[in-house]
C-alpha cells in the first residue's frame, strides 16, 4: 500500500465506548485473529488478518489472490472475442456490464459503431444488471448482521425475475456473454421488451418492500450509523468508485461524466451520501435502485427497430490496428475499465482490467480501524465486492 | 419514533407470510425434481453435434475444419479430422470427424463455438442433468455422446432450428444447381461462411 | 359454566386420569407415583413440542422469506423433525482433544436439566400445576439463574477462542436481562401480592363485561410485558439478540465443539428455555390458562395455555425472520441504560396503580408517566447513538 | 436428621472440599458451585424455600459466576506451576479451625435457648418481606446503602482507569 492510502488524520474511534485496555504504545494483549479464507461472512475466499485489541481492531491487512486464475495473462494470449466470456467470471453476479465494458474498449480500439437498437439493449440490460447487484449487496449486507436472509432472499426473489429475463434473452442466467463488439448478440423479440416492461413495472414495489423492511428500523440504523465511516478526501485519493464514493458526498458518475452509450439521452439523479458510513452506503445503493427503475422506463419507452450489431464487426479474423484504447463504464460496483493494447495480431498485446471491488477493498483497513469485529463484518459487506474480480 | 422502524419491519415480513401462501409471484420456488419450471427457448448449457437423417455417423453435419477447436476460449474440444470423406450435410464431399471430444468439466457453455461454426454443425443443448460418479472420463463427452439429431434441435431451439433449416435448404439447392454444372473443381474445400451469418 | 360437568372434564382430564391411575395403585406409593407421572409427562410433552416447533420454525421462517422451508420428508416435510432428530442421536460424538471431557459433557446435561425444573411452578391449567409452591415464581428465576452456569460450562470446557467469547457473551447478556426481566415480574407480583403463579393467575381469571382482567390490559402490564418480552428473547439467546451464536462474527458461540446428541441437547434446551419463559410470559401477563372472552370458558384451560405458549413462539419466530442481530456493547447499553429506567418507572407505576384506587385517574396517570417516561428515553437514546433517518441530496 | 439431609450435607462437603483441593482453578470453581448448590438444598429441607431460592438466585446466578469470569479475564485459569497449595497453610488450616469452633460453639449454645425445637415455624414469603420493611427496615437501608457506596466506588475505580490511559 502506497502512503497515500493512509488517513492524513488519526483513524477515529467509531462511536465506540471500548476503553483501550493497555497504553498506548505497549502491545500487551493484543489479538490474532485471521478472518478467512474459511469464515462465513468473507463472500468467498478472501482473508483478514486483524489484529485485536479486546474487541478493537487496531491493524487490519486484507490478504487476498486466493481466487487468481490468471484472466489478463489468459486474455493475451487468445482472440479477442474469447475474452468476451470469461469477462462474465469477472464479477460474476454483473456479467453484463463487464461485457458492456470490455466491448466499449474494443469498439474504441477499433472504432465501431454501435446501431441505436444496441445501444437500448445495453442501457436496459445494464441497468437491470445494476438493479439485481444492489438488491443483492443490501441482501447480503443484513445477512452478515443476522437477519436470517430476509432480505436476501427478498431480494433473490426479484434477481430471480431479471435472471429470467437474461435467460430467456442470452441463454444463461448469470455467464450471459451477451455483448459483441459494434453491438449485441441476439436480437430480443417484442415479447421479450414485453417481458421486461412487465418486471420492471414491478421493481418499485420491492424497492418500497426493503425501504419499509429496513430503512427505519431502528436496529439497523444503529449497527450501521456512523459505523465504517469513509472521508470523502480520503476516498478520492484512493481511487474509491462507485456507490461507495457517492455515498462519501462525491458526485462521481460515469455515467454523468463520461456519458457512454447513450446515458445523456436519460434524465436520472445521482444520489449522494453526507457521512459515508455503512448506512450511507446502504441508502445509495437503494436510492440508485430507484433511479435504475426510471431509466429503464424511459429507455423501454421506446426501444427503436433496426440492426443489433455494427455490420464492419466480425468474430474469426479479428485482428484491430495497432494502438491502445481505456473503455470504462460505471459498473454496478465501481468503474469497471478494460485497457487495451493491440500490437495488431488477433490477441491483445496487453489487456488490462480496473477492478472496482479491488480498488474499492485497498481501503479497508481505514474504515475498520477502532471498530468491533462486528462492525468488520458489515464495513466489508458495505464495500461489496465479488473474489472473482478481485483476484482476476 | 423509537420502535416504529421495527413494528414496520414486523409488519413487511408478516404481509410475506400470507402472501407466499396466496400469490405465485412471491413464492417463485419449485420443487425441482417432481415439478419443473417452463423450459426457457435461449437456454444453454453444453454444445452438441447436429446430424441430420437417421444415421448420426452419415448425417453428422461437422466437417472438422477445427475453428471451434481453435476458437473455445478455455480449449476444451478435441478434434481429429478423418482421412477420407463422405458427404455433409448440403451434399458436399467433406471430412469428418473421427474423434470429436468436449470436456465439460472445462467447457464453461460460452457459446464461441456455435457462433463460429460456419457449417451450423454444433449447437448449445440444454440438457443439465449430468452428474456422473467418474470425475474425468465421465465428464468428456465423445462423438457418440454429443451427436444429437436435427429433431432433437428442433425440440429444444424452434425458431433457431427452423432459421438453420431454411439456409441449409437454400444451399442445398444452390449446391445441387452448382453439382449439375460441369465445373464443380472446389467441392473437396470447405465453404466458405455465407454472408450474415456468423 | 365451569360448573356443567361434560365442561368441566373436559377441562380436567388430565388430573382425572392422573387420580384414577394412581388410584390404581397402593396408597403407600400414591404421592411418589403422582409427582414421577406429572414429570415423565413433562419430559415427554415438550420435546414432543420442541419437535413441532423446529418445523413451525423452519417453515414458517421460509414462508416469511418466500421459501418453502423443508419439503422433502414426509407430506409438505413434516417428518422433519424425526429426521433431524435420528439424524442427530446418531452422529459421531466429537469432544476436541484438549478439552475438558467431564464439564464438557455435564453442561448439555445441567442445562436440560435446569430448563426442564422450570416447568415444576408453571400451571399449565386449572389445577394442573406439578407444585404449588409459595415462592414460584422466586424458583423460577432461580432455576434459570442456572442455565448460565451450564453455557459458561459449555464454553470453557471446549478450549476454542470462540465458545469461550461466546458463552461470556451469553452470560453477560443473560446476567444483563435477568433485571430487567425479574423487576417487570415484580409489578406483577406488587400487584397480587403473591410469588405463587397459581395465585398470580387466580387473580387474572375475572371477567368484567365478558372481558378479562388480564394485566397486559392495564397500562403498566403492557409495559412490563413488552419489557418483559424482549428480556425474555434476550435471556434465550434468540434473534436479535442471538450474539452469543452470532454466526458472522463466532461460527455458532459456545456450542461450536458440540456435536451429535450433545448439540442435540443444547438445541434442545435452547427450545424448552423458549418454552418456559413463553409459558410465564403468558402467567403473569396473559391471564395463564384463562380464556381470553368469558363466553370461551368452556374451552379447556390447558388449551388456552398452550395456545397461549404457542402464539409467544411464534412471535419469536417472527422476530427472528424479521430483525438484523445488535452489537455486543448496544445489546449491554439496551440492558442498562434503556430497559432498566424503564422498569424501574413501570415500578413506581404500578405501585401508584395500587395506591390510587378504582377510577379512570389511575388509568390517565399511568398511561400518561409510562408514554412521557418511554418516549424522553427514547429521544434520548436515539439522540446518544447517534441514529436517526436522514435526508439525501441528489446530484443532477 | 433424615437421610436426605445426610446426602445433601455429604454433597456440600465433598463440594467445599474439592473447591479446596481441586488444581484447575475453574474447577474449583464450579465446584463451589456445588457446594452453594448444596446448601441451598439443605435450606429447602428445612422448609426455608425463600432462603433456599435467594441462595440460588444470588449464589449459583451471580456469584459463582463472577467468580469464574474473574478467573477468566485474569487469565489464570491455567493450574499454577508450583501447586495451589499456599505455602503456609497450616496458617489457614488454624484460622478455618478457629472459626469452626466459634460457630459449633454458638450453634450448641443456642439449641440450648430454644424454646422448643420440635416445633418448626410456617414462615411464608409474605411474612419475610413484612418483616424486612417493617421491623427490619433500617437494617435494610443500610444494607442497601452500603452496596450502593460501593458499587459508586467500583465505577469510579473504572472511570479513573479509563481517565488515566487517556
Amino acid at each position: 500500500m502506497t502512503a497515500s492510502f493512509k488517513s492524513p488524520a488519526e483513524p477515529k474511534l467509531n462511536n465506540l465506548d471500548l476503553a483501550p485496555s493497555s497504553e498506548p504504545g505497549i502491545s500487551g494483549d493484543l489479538l490474532e485473529v485471521a478472518m478467512g479464507p474459511h469464515h462465513p461472512s468473507t463472500h468467498g475466499v478472501f482473508r483478514m488478518d486483524i489484529v485485536l485489541d479486546g474487541e478493537r481492531v487496531i491493524r487490519l491487512k486484507p490478504v487476498f489472490g486466493y481466487l487468481h486464475r490468471n484472466h489478463e495473462k489468459i486474455a493475451e494470449n487468445i482472440t479477442y472475442i474469447a475474452s468476451m466470456p470469461y469477462t462474465d467470471r469477472l464479477d460474476y453476479i454483473c456479467s453484463l456490464t463487464n461485457n458492456w465494458a470490455y466491448a466499449l474498449a474494443v469498439e474504441k480500439l477499433v472504432g465501431l459503431e454501435v446501431p441505436e437498437r444496441a445501444e437500448y439493449l445495453r442501457i436496459i440490460l445494464g441497468e437491470l444488471t445494476r438493479f439485481q447487484n444492489h438488491a443483492s449487496t443490501i441482501g447480503f449486507l443484513i445477512q452478515e448482521m443476522g437477519a436470517s436472509g430476509t432480505p436476501l432472499m427478498y431480494a433473490f426473489r426479484e434477481r430471480e425475475k431479471i435472471l429470467d429475463l437474461f435467460e430467456s434473452l442470452t441463454g444463461s442466467r448469470m455467464m450471459c456473454n451477451y455483448m459483441r463488439f459494434g453491438g449485441c448478440r441476439v436480437d430480443p423479440s417484442a415479447e421479450w421488451l414485453d417481458q421486461v416492461r412487465k418486471v420492471v413495472a414491478g421493481l418499485p414495489a420491492f424497492t418500497d418492500e426493503i425501504d419499509r423492511l429496513l430503512t427505519s428500523n431502528e436496529i439497523l440504523m444503529a449497527r450501521t450509523q456512523g459505523i465504517g465511516i469513509l472521508p470523502p478526501d480520503l476516498a478520492v485519493n484512493a481511487g474509491i468508485t462507485g456507490p461507495m464514493l457517492r455515498a462519501s458526498g462525491v458526485n462521481y458518475d460515469i455515467r454523468k461524466i463520461d456519458s457512454y452509450g447513450i446515458y445523456n439521452r436519460f434524465t436520472f439523479r445521482v444520489p449522494l451520501g453526507e457521512r459515508g458510513d455503512v448506512y450511507d452506503r446502504y441508502m445509495i445503493r437503494l436510492l440508485e435502485m430507484r433511479e435504475s427503475i426510471r431509466i429503464l422506463e424511459q429507455a423501454l419507452k421506446n426501444v427503436p427497430g433496426g440492426p443489433i450489431v455494427d455490420p464492419k464487426s466480425k468474430i474469426r479474423g479479428f485482428r484491430p490496428k495497432p494502438g491502445e484504447a481505456y473503455g470504462r463504464i460505471e459498473a454496478p460496483k465501481g468503474e469497471l475499465g478494460f485497457y487495451l493494447i493491440s500490437d495488431g495480431g488477433p490477441n491483445p498485446y496487453r489487456y488490462r482490467v480496473r477492478p472496482p471491488s479491488l480498488v474499492n477493498l485497498t481501503i479497508l483497513e481505514d474504515m475498520c480501524l477502532g471498530a468491533a469485529v462486528a462492525d468488520v463484518v458489515i464495513i466489508f459487506g458495505s464495500v461489496d465486492i465479488v473474489l472473482g474480480e478481485v483476484d482476476r | 419514533m423509537f420502535g416504529e422502524g421495527i413494528l414496520k419491519g414486523l409488519a413487511e415480513t408478516a404481509k410475506n407470510f400470507f402472501g407466499s401462501y396466496v400469490s405465485a409471484d412471491r413464492l417463485t420456488t419449485v420443487e425441482y425434481p417432481e415439478k419443473r419450471l417452463e423450459p426457457i427457448e435461449a437456454a444453454r448449457v453444453f454444445p452438441f453435434l447436429v446430424y441430420d437423417g437417421g444415421d448420426w455417423q452419415a448425417g453428422l453435419r461437422c466437417v472438422a475444419c477445427q475453428i471451434c477447436e481453435k476458437e473455445c476460449p478455455p480449449k476444451c474440444i478435441y478434434i481429429e479430422k478423418s482421412k477420407d470423406k463422405k458427404p455433409d450435410a448440403v451434399g458436399k464431399m467433406q471430412f469428418y470427424p473421427t474423434r470429436f471430444d468436449i470436456d465439460v468439466s472445462v467447457c464453461m457453455s460460452c457459446q464461441i463455438c456455435v457462433e463460429v461454426c460456419p457449417f451450423d454443425a454444433i449447437k448449445m443443448d440444454k440438457l443439465f442433468e449430468l452428474a456422473t460418479d467418474d470425475r474425468f472420463g465421465g465428464l468428456i463427452l465423445d462423438r457418440g455422446m454429443l451427436a444429437k439429431s436435427n429433431q432433437y434441435f428442433h425440440g429444444i431451439h424452434p425458431t433457431e432450428a427452423a432459421e438453420v433449416d431454411a439456409r441449409l435448404t437454400a444451399e442445398r439447392a444452390k449446391s445441387a444447381a452448382k453439382a449439375g454444372a460441369p465445373a464443380a473443381k472446389d467441392a473437396g474445400r470447405p465453404q466458405p461462411p455465407p454472408p450474415g451469418e456468423k | 359454566m365451569i360448573d356443567h360437568p361434560i365442561v368441566y372434564q373436559a377441562d380436567q382430564i388430565f388430573v382425572l386420569l392422573k387420580h384414577w391411575l394412581i388410584g390404581q395403585l397402593p396408597s403407600s406409593v400414591q404421592p411418589a407415583a403422582g409427582v414421577l407421572l406429572s414429570v415423565v409427562v413433562i419430559i415427554c410433552l415438550f420435546p414432543a413440542l420442541f419437535a413441532v416447533t423446529t418445523i413451525i420454525e423452519r417453515k414458517g421462517l421460509g414462508r416469511m422469506q418466500n421459501r418453502l422451508g423443508p419439503n422433502r420428508t414426509g407430506p409438505f416435510g413434516i417428518l422433519q423433525p424425526i429426521a433431524d432428530g435420528i439424524k442427530s442421536l446418531t452422529k459421531e460424538d466429537i469432544v476436541p482433544t484438549s478439552a475438558d471431557g467431564v464439564v464438557h459433557f455435564l453442561a448439555p446435561v445441567l442445562l436440560v436439566v435446569v430448563v426442564f425444573m422450570g416447568f415444576a411452578v408453571l400451571p399449565m391449567g386449572r389445577n394442573m400445576a406439578l407444585t404449588d409452591m409459595d415462592a414460584g415464581l422466586l424458583f423460577f428465576f432461580a432455576i434459570g439463574a442456572s442455565t448460565e452456569l451450564s453455557v459458561f460450562m459449555a464454553g470453557w470446557s471446549s478450549r476454542n477462542k470462540y465458545s469461550l467469547l461466546g458463552a461470556m457473551r451469553a452470560v453477560a447478556q443473560m446476567i444483563s436481562y435477568e433485571v430487567p426481566l425479574l423487576l417487570s415480574s415484580v409489578a406483577v407480583v406488587m400487584i397480587t401480592g403473591s410469588l405463587s403463579l397459581n395465585k398470580i393467575v387466580e387473580a387474572q381469571n375475572h371477567y368484567t363485561w365478558g372481558l378479562p382482567h388480564w394485566y397486559i390490559f392495564t397500562p403498566w402490564g403492557l409495559a412490563g410485558f413488552l419489557i418483559f418480552c424482549i428480556a425474555a428473547t434476550a435471556e434465550t439467546n434468540r434473534s436479535p439478540f442471538d450474539l452469543p451464536e452470532g454466526e458472522s462474527e463466532l461460527v455458532a458461540g459456545y456450542h461450536t465443539e458440540y456435536s451429535g446428541f450433545k448439540f442435540a441437547l443444547f438445541f434442545l434446551g435452547e427450545y424448552v428455555g423458549m418454552f418456559s419463559i413463553s409459558g410465564l410470559g403468558a402467567t403473569l401477563f396473559l391471564g395463564g390458562w384463562s380464556a381470553p372472552l368469558q363466553i370461551l370458558n368452556f374451552i379447556p384451560s390447558w388449551f388456552w395455555f398452550f395456545s397461549k405458549l404457542m402464539a409467544a413462539i411464534c412471535v419469536f419466530i417472527w422476530m427472528r425472520g424479521t430483525f438484523p442481530r445488535l452489537r455486543q456493547d448496544q445489546l449491554m447499553n439496551f440492558a442498562w441504560k434503556f430497559c432498566l429506567p424503564l422498569v424501574l418507572t413501570n415500578l413506581f407505576v404500578t405501585a401508584l396503580w395500587r395506591f390510587l384506587g378504582e377510577g379512570w385517574l389511575r388509568w390517565a396517570l399511568c398511561t400518561a408517566i409510562l408514554v412521557v417516561v418511554y418516549v424522553a428515553m427514547a429521544r434520548a437514546e436515539m439522540r446518544s447513538g447517534h441514529f436517526g433517518s436522514r435526508r439525501y441530496r441528489y446530484a443532477e | 436428621m433424615t437421610f436426605a439431609f445426610y446426602v445433601i450435607a455429604a454433597l456440600t462437603v465433598a463440594g467445599g472440599l474439592a473447591a479446596v483441593l481441586l488444581r484447575n482453578t475453574v474447577h474449583c470453581a464450579l465446584a463451589v458451585t456445588i457446594a452453594f448448590a448444596g446448601l441451598a438444598m439443605l435450606f429447602l429441607d428445612l422448609d426455608a424455600q425463600f432462603a433456599g431460592f435467594a441462595q440460588i438466585l444470588v449464589y449459583i446466578g451471580a456469584v459463582a459466576i463472577l467468580i469464574v469470569f474473574a478467573i477468566l479475564l485474569t487469565r489464570n485459569s491455567e493450574t499454577p506451576r508450583d501447586g495451589v497449595f499456599s505455602r503456609n497453610w497450616f496458617a489457614g488450616l488454624f484460622v478455618a479451625a478457629a472459626i469452626f469452633a466459634v460457630l459449633g460453639w454458638a450453634v450448641l449454645h443456642s439449641i440450648a435457648v430454644l424454646p422448643n425445637h420440635a416445633a418448626v415455624p410456617a414462615v411464608t414469603v409474605a411474612q419475610i418481606g413484612q418483616a424486612l420493611v417493617g421491623r427490619y427496615v433500617l437494617p435494610l437501608e443500610i444494607v442497601a446503602l452500603l452496596l450502593t457506596a460501593a458499587m459508586i466506588g467500583a465505577v469510579i475505580i473504572a472511570l479513573d482507569e479509563k481517565g488515566r490511559t487517556k
